[in-house]
């Protein structure tokens, strides 16, 4: 029975969105508690599921039981476990905060739609994760780039379309790159599935090299697109900016992180190292992680909508994410794959505290946030936490992750990366220093009034300490996760 | 917001409840002292009947063996923090006395770990935390240092308490002291890197607190500086720390250098790395330029302890780590001729002369301060150059640098004391007078005659006269110098006249204060200067007493603190046994080399008050940061018009502040203008072409592959 | 667009095309074509009906709580039938082996569940055709530009 | 003539290609949007055009169950996959035209380098 968990898992996700819209007759709060029911047992599930899948191996699972040559096949290794497990928790944290949340812009009769479109992503998400078909992946990443681009665009503002508009463009040739990487391979080797085209492919390559180059090409192209990595992000300031704080912390953490899984299983499932090392990927992916490192963290210092600057510092974590993945080994992988955890409880954090001042002070501009903590202590704790994260302070997860990032690159004989790690550290000093100075110190009130501070709803406030919680105990204990995903790493066979 | 003491029948009361209290704990923390003495000088046999004590004896044994002291250490101050939080602005008579009473605590507790220390040491593994696992080592380095901070830090908390009562946000000011203090307790307890890297990093945010506590523009500007170097240094830790785990597998602090040996170059990049990453805190040369700044502006009991304590941490971690992972194993050298020393012997020549510039520079500088506190934060300066060249002889000569090793060790505590001594007596002064600029003082010893007499005591000893602390471990260093270029460059024969120059300037900059302050006629009288005493003068009055002390009796700290230290350290034990053992202080030469000095300083003195040298200001946009800086400007400027153009909507104010000679405008300001302009050109023109993006890198891509294809 | 021609004729035409489509989801197991294609013939009939008629008279045929329910009722159905397979047979949309009966290859009645899962295809894609569209006019609407009514 | 042959073989393939680089341009090159959706759209079909031919198979018959063992059924499975991809891009495309829409309604423009104008000019008057 356990081996039907993940498919259950989507059909939860798939059959909430559709009795949502049946709710809508009664009061909304029976819609936000259902919601809420629902992704605590599916993260109940995935729990299991880690704990099955460490000790019996992946789940491979045949859709109406046809062979994996021609049908579709789910396969649930240690990774997509951890993965899944990691998304359906963040999302029912951000859940909890949208619960509170309940004016940002949007109106009063989309609520059920923001959750209606909240489900299908999900359900498109851990369907990207647990697939082991390359097609499969692309309709996945198909009915998330339309939804995506609907949360986007659900404030029904005037810059939220042309934004959603940028989205939607961007992504359409993404996916079709993708697409025309899959069908380039599908030419070479006659599969789709991930097993068999990379069978099939280890012992042709040499024959089609320049199939598997252009094939390679465009579909690291299109996921990089999708995924926001330096020179392909021009969509995600905007969408960052303009979308409600919640679909950005789902759009950022999630979202853009899931696409890495994908090129992840691109990478080291399909191609493997023989293939990549011969057309020198690995290169071709530390220079685009680094200048992303660098450049996303130049262009946040310029901005002056802090959203925006989150979205911006969001690429330069990606380009994190991709130097570990460009190592090629499994130390770099599990760096990659813990930062992927660590960003998102961090970007998370940094978009809901945000986003409640939002909410409550309806101020955008960096500038604006003198004197904040002395209103709001707790939200702004949580968002000093989660940026001296973002800097790779001790004791905060992403100390963890720029600590093994660094043992990754030298153990990849790539000394000198270090020193775009320690830059780009700085940079992010740079632009997140002084907004938590001037919210703890500048412009302090002359007096006091106890009964006003932090008069915000209850579910945002839980949503973000939870999150802080979360940064300091992995910050702390980071051995929590770190076995495990150092065991996950280690079952794609690299060095 | 303030806690002054509350009025009674509309009088201030003489003595408050809590003046009493702390004079009497002052007293205790002194005959605690006095029987750790006695008992180990074995004055009266109380050394030998010890153990005759029975129980008490071994229940001290027992705690002093206690495996978890050190954490338990770092606990006390952080819930000492949280009482204070809980008692905040609504009790504090009890907030302050939590304050003090914990941190006294931590001193009982540092006397009872002597037994462990002195012997075997108190080890204590954490794992699992931080992923590679935390781990805690006290030896006798560690504990010389841990001892003297935390008398140190107790004394300026029974200060603060008085001084605070004028300032707002006490409670603030005290829940981040308090925090600061256990961060350092850590740093100096700490068993390896990592552990070392995160008090350090904690201390850096907890004291950047302390720093800008004044909430002012200034205090923004100078703690801006301050952390943003502050993380720099962590960084390059981190650098380091990196390096060492992947090529050697172990952070703690044991001897590495046979692996170290054979990295080549990278061994020297590594200990850059930590010397400039201590070093940014330690304030040396180049990289000082936060200290002057973030001294005038934080509270005095913050720049006391910084200057106090903090520093000397920066110190305290480049002689650590230079001493352990680049020595050899203690039980595998006998010879100083081992080709192994070659390593720290590079290191350590590179070392002192950092040190030596540090020295040079921070005197200049403060010659020509006329803000008290700004002198006295140069002369931090100065002095932590006198540390770093201990530091650098101790390693530059390798198997018999103990000299170097034991003059680093004294002036670290020396200095501690008396600078703190003198950041405080400035307080005292601005305390009463609301005044730091030196000139305009004068003649004040008469309505505070303490506060004089102790600023004599404390300028006495930093000056290095006879029968104070100053004069025993300058002349440590100066042995330590002369050693150097005997056994090893005679080039160093400069640095021992830069180091007599140097101290010669000290000397006369002291002058300069005292006779400034307290001596000079005015015709302000102060007519508002009340005289009261509190607990206030007694912790300047117990530090006075500790620096005449320790002139006194230079012996003792020898051979119960550093000796054993040094024993624990890979120095050759004939060398340590007949040089530092049988050390004579006050020989003639020494004397003699300490009368030139004062003769010097006071010549200095006269020829400077009488020629106007110490008003002469040098331009601003000559300063060396502006000028270390330009080209970057030029090329921020330069890249800005580029991009500029002729359609760039940007106004010229913007784009001369990148320029402007305003030395008020940062580095860090200029750069974010360049980067604005910048961003403005990016989404404006660029940003449009996403899929000419697109296009262009995926050529790019394809290409890349297909030449990696072809050949 | 009042005329009466093509109004005339789209009435003569809009049951021939949803019978095709209605043929050629039910064909859809055993020749080209299926769910989809059908249910895209399906919505095009309401479409053209929509053109000719304006959106109003439209909405009356096939209402937006209408389409809302056919649109979530075909993937229930769908859903619904792979569940089958899942609890008689260890898979989700498990065919033959859940005991859907083969029938004759070739025929209009065999291929186990395959028929139902196109025609909850067919209902899916028509709908989502359908309200696609009358969304679309529907935004025209709220502009000044008064579209087609 | 070894040219010409190899062209005739390939032309499916040529043809692909062909329209994406078709649709590229104009997505590069086009400021209006309807147009760049347009090129989008383009690009799509040669993807599939691209799938098609891969699972061609010279005298083929369509795969419909056929009395005679010996007939060579073209691959089902590229046309399979090409549905599912019309689907997606039709309802991107959907999706696309009706922001179009909307974006006309509040900016009057859908003229990307005005649009791109308007937005910048509206972020500095805030």
């Amino acid at each position: 029975m356990i081996n039907q968990l993940p498919i259950i898992n989507m059909l939860i996700f798939l059959a909430t969105a559709l009795i949502i819209p049946l709710l809508s007759k009664r009061t909304f709060k029976i819609t936000l508690i259902f919601g809420f029911i629902m992704l605590l047992c599916v993260v109940t599930s995935s729990f299991f599921l880690i704990f099955h899948i460490a000790e019996h191996g992946a789940i491979l699972y045949q859709f109406g039981g046809h062979d994996s040559k021609i049908g579709i096949e789910f396969k649930v290794d240690l990774m997509a476990a951890i993965i899944g497990l990691f998304v359906v928790g963040l999302t029912t944290i951000i859940y909890i905060y949208s619960c509170g949340d309940e004016t940002e812009g949007v109106e009063q009769k989309e609520y059920g739609r923001y959750y209606i479109l909240l489900f299908i992503i999900l359900f498109a998400i851990l369907g990207i994760i647990y697939t082991n078909d390359l097609f499969n992946a692309y309709v996945f990443m198909e009915i998330i780039s339309i939804t995506t681009c609907s949360i986007i665009s659900i404030k029904r503002k005037k810059e939220t379309y042309a934004a959603s508009f940028r989205y939607v463009m961007l992504n359409e040739i993404g996916s079709l790159s993708y697409l025309f990487g899959v069908a380039l391979i599908y030419m070479v080797t006659g599969y789709t599935n991930i097993d068999w085209v990379s069978q099939s492919i280890q012992s042709i390559w040499q024959l089609y090299s320049i199939n598997i180059i252009i094939a390679l090409g465009f579909m690291i192209v299109g996921i990089g697109i999708k995924a926001a990595i330096f020179p392909f992000h021009i969509w995600l300031p905007d969408a960052h900016a303009s979308a409600p704080s919640s679909s950005s912390a789902i759009l950022s953490s999630i979202i853009v992180k899931v696409y890495i899984v994908v090129l992840i299983k691109l990478l080291f499932k399909v191609f493997k190292l023989d293939i990549l090392n011969h057309f020198h990927v690995s290169t071709i992916l530390v220079i685009v992680a680094a200048t992303g490192m660098i450049m996303g963290s130049i262009f946040a210092i310029a901005q002056k909508d802090i959203k925006r600057m989150l979205g911006y510092s969001s690429i330069s974590q990606i380009g994190y994410i991709v130097m570990g993945i460009a190592m090629f080994s499994s130390l770099g992988l599990a760096s990659a794959m813990f930062h992927i955890i660590s960003h998102g409880l961090m970007k998370a954090a940094l978009f809901l505290s945000v986003g409640i001042v939002i909410y409550k002070k309806k101020i955008k501009k960096k500038n604006d946030f003198e004197g904040l903590a002395y209103e709001m202590p707790i939200t702004m704790s949580v968002f000093t936490i989660a940026a001296l994260g973002m800097i790779g302070i001790p004791l905060t997860s992403g100390f963890i992750s720029k600590l093994t990032l660094g043992m990754a690159s030298l153990d990849h004989r790539q000394g000198y990366l270090i020193i775009i790690v320690v830059l780009s550290g700085l940079l992010n000093v740079i632009y997140y220093l002084p907004i938590i100075i001037s919210s703890f110190l500048k412009s302090e009130p002359n007096t006091y009034h106890p009964f006003k501070i932090e008069k915000v709803p209850w579910p945002m406030l839980t949503s973000v300490i939870l999150l802080g919680i979360g940064i300091l105990t992995f910050g702390i204990f980071p051995n929590l996760i770190m076995n495990m995903i150092t065991q996950a790493a280690e079952l794609f066979g690299l060095i | 917001m303030t806690c002054d003491i509350p009025e009674i029948d509309g009088k201030k009361k003489f003595f408050s409840y809590l003046t009493v209290q702390s004079t009497i704990l002052i007293i205790i923390m002194l005959l605690m002292v006095l029987a750790f003495v006695l008992i180990k000088e074995n004055v009266f046999g109380l050394g030998e009947n010890a153990e005759n004590l029975g129980v008490i004896y071994k229940a001290f044994m027992a705690v002093s063996r206690y495996e978890f002291l050190p954490l338990i250490l770092i606990g006390i101050p952080i819930l000492g923090s949280m009482i204070q939080l809980l008692y905040g602005e609504r009790s504090c008579f009890r907030r302050d006395r939590s304050v003090i009473f914990m941190t006294f605590l931590t001193i009982v507790l540092i006397f009872m770990m002597y037994p462990a220390a002195s012997t075997t040491g108190l080890k204590l593994k954490i794992p699992e935390v931080l992923g590679l696992g935390l781990s805690f080592h006290i030896d006798m380095l560690g504990y010389t240092v841990l001892l003297f901070s935390s008398i140190i830090w107790f004394l300026v908390m029974v200060y603060a308490h008085e001084y605070m009562k004028k300032e707002r946000h006490c409670t603030r000011f005290f829940f981040f002291i308090a925090l600061t203090y256990s961060a350092v307790l850590g740093t100096i307890m700490s068993g390896d890197l990592l552990t070392m890297f995160l008090f350090f990093e904690i201390m850096t945010f907890t004291s950047y607190m302390l720093v800008v506590h004044g909430q002012k523009e200034d205090s923004y500007r100078a703690g801006q500086n301050y952390i943003v170097m502050g993380l720099i240094g962590g960084f390059l830790i981190l650098a380091a720390l990196l390096l060492i785990y992947f090529n050697i597998g172990d952070l703690s602090f044991v001897s590495a250098i046979t692996r170290l040996g054979a990295l080549g170059n990278l061994r020297y990049w590594i200990i850059g790395l930590l010397v400039l990453g201590f070093g940014i805190k330690a304030g040396m040369a180049p990289v000082h330029v936060w200290l002057p700044r973030a001294h005038p502006v934080a509270p005095t009991p913050a720049s006391a302890l910084l200057s106090g304590v903090m520093i000397k941490v920066g110190a305290f971690g480049i002689l650590r780590v230079a001493t352990s992972y680049y020595f050899p194993p203690k039980n595998q050298v006998t010879d100083y001729l081992d080709p192994i020393w070659k390593t720290s012997e590079n290191i350590g020549a590179a070392i002192i002369w950092f040190g030596i510039i540090t020295m040079a520079i921070g005197v200049f500088y403060a010659l020509q301060q006329s803000n008290m506190k700004k002198m006295l934060a140069y002369h931090s300066v100065s002095q932590m150059g006198y540390i770093i060249v201990g530091i650098g002889i101790a390693v530059y000569l390798g198997y018999r640098g103990a000299m170097g090793y034991t003059g680093a060790i004294y002036h670290i505590i020396n200095h501690g004391l008396f600078k703190s001594l003198l950041f405080m007596v400035v307080g005292v002064v601005y305390y009463h007078t609301h005044e730091y600029d030196m000139y305009k003082l004068g003649g004040l010893w008469k309505k505070l005659p303490l506060t004089a007499t102790v600023c004599l005591i404390a300028c006495f000893g930093i000056s290095g006269i006879p029968l104070f602390n100053g004069f025993i471990s300058k002349s440590i260093l100066h042995h330590g110098l002369i050693e150097a270029f005997e056994y090893g460059d005679p080039s160093f024969k400069f640095a021992e006249i830069m180091f007599m120059i140097v101290s010669a300037g000290t000397v006369c900059s002291f002058i300069k204060l005292f006779y400034y302050v307290f001596i000079q006629k005015t015709d302000n009288t102060y007519p508002d200067l009340k005289r009261s005493y509190t607990s206030l003068d007694s912790a300047l009055a117990t530090i006075g007493l500790f620096i005449v002390l320790i002139g006194l009796f230079p012996r003792f700290l020898l051979e119960h603190f550093i000796i054993p230290a040094m024993n624990q350290t890979t120095y050759d034990p004939e060398f340590i046994d007949h040089y530092i053992g049988h050390m004579k202080f006050f020989t003639g030469e020494d004397l003699l080399s300490m009368l030139y000095v004062l003769i010097g300083g006071a010549l200095i003195f006269v020829l400077g008050t009488k020629f106007n040298w110490f008003h002469l200001k040098i331009p601003k946009w000559l300063s060396l940061e502006y000028l270390f800086f330009l080209p970057g400007y030029l090329l921020m400027r330069n890249t800005c018009k580029i991009l500029y153009g002729d359609r760039c909507p940007i106004d010229d104010i913007e784009m001369n502040t990148v320029t402007s000679r305003d030395e008020n405008i940062g580095f860090i300001e200029r750069f974010v203008v360049t980067l604005n302009v910048l961003n403005r050109r990016y989404e404006r023109s660029i940003i449009q072409a996403d899929a000419l993006i697109y296009t262009v890198s995926m050529l790019i891509i394809l290409v890349f592959m297909f030449i990696f294809n072809v050949f | 667009m009042d005329d009466r021609i093509v109004k005339s004729i789209t009435r003569l035409v809009i049951p021939f095309i949803q019978l095709y489509g209605i043929f050629i989801i039910l064909h859809g197991h055993i020749t080209p074509g299926g769910g989809f294609s059908g249910g895209t013939l399906i919505g095009t009939s309401l479409i053209l009906y929509t053109l000719v008629f304006g959106l109003l008279p439209s909405k009356k045929k096939f209402s937006h709580r209408m389409s809302q329910i056919a649109e979530s009722g075909g993937i229930v159905i769908y859903v619904g039938i792979g569940l089958i397979g899942l609890f008689l047979s260890g898979q989700f949309l498990t065919n033959l082996d859940a005991g859907f009966p083969i029938g004759e290859p070739g025929e209009l009645f065999s291929a186990g569940m395959i028929p139902l899962l196109m025609i909850t295809i067919g209902i899916k894609v028509a709908s989502t055709m359908v309200s696609l569209f009358h969304l679309l006019i529907e935004g025209d609407l709220d502009a000044d530009h008064p579209g087609i009514r | 003539m070894q040219i010409i042959q190899a062209f005739v073989d390939h032309i499916n393939f040529i043809g692909a290609v062909a329209l994406f680089l078709i649709g590229l341009h104009t997505v590069v090159t086009k400021k209006n949007l309807i147009k760049r959706i347009m090129g989008l759209n383009i690009m799509g079909t040669s993807i599939f055009l691209f799938l098609v031919a891969i699972g061609n198979v010279t005298g083929g018959v369509p795969p419909i169950l056929q009395q005679d063992p010996n007939v060579n059924y073209i691959n089902p499975i590229p046309s399979v996959l090409i549905l599912t991809g019309i689907v997606v891009v039709v309802s991107m495309t959907v999706y696309s035209l009706s922001l179009t829409i909307k974006i006309y309604e509040m900016y009057g423009t859908i003229n990307q380098d005005e649009l791109t104008y308007l937005i910048r000019e509206e972020e500095i008057h805030d």
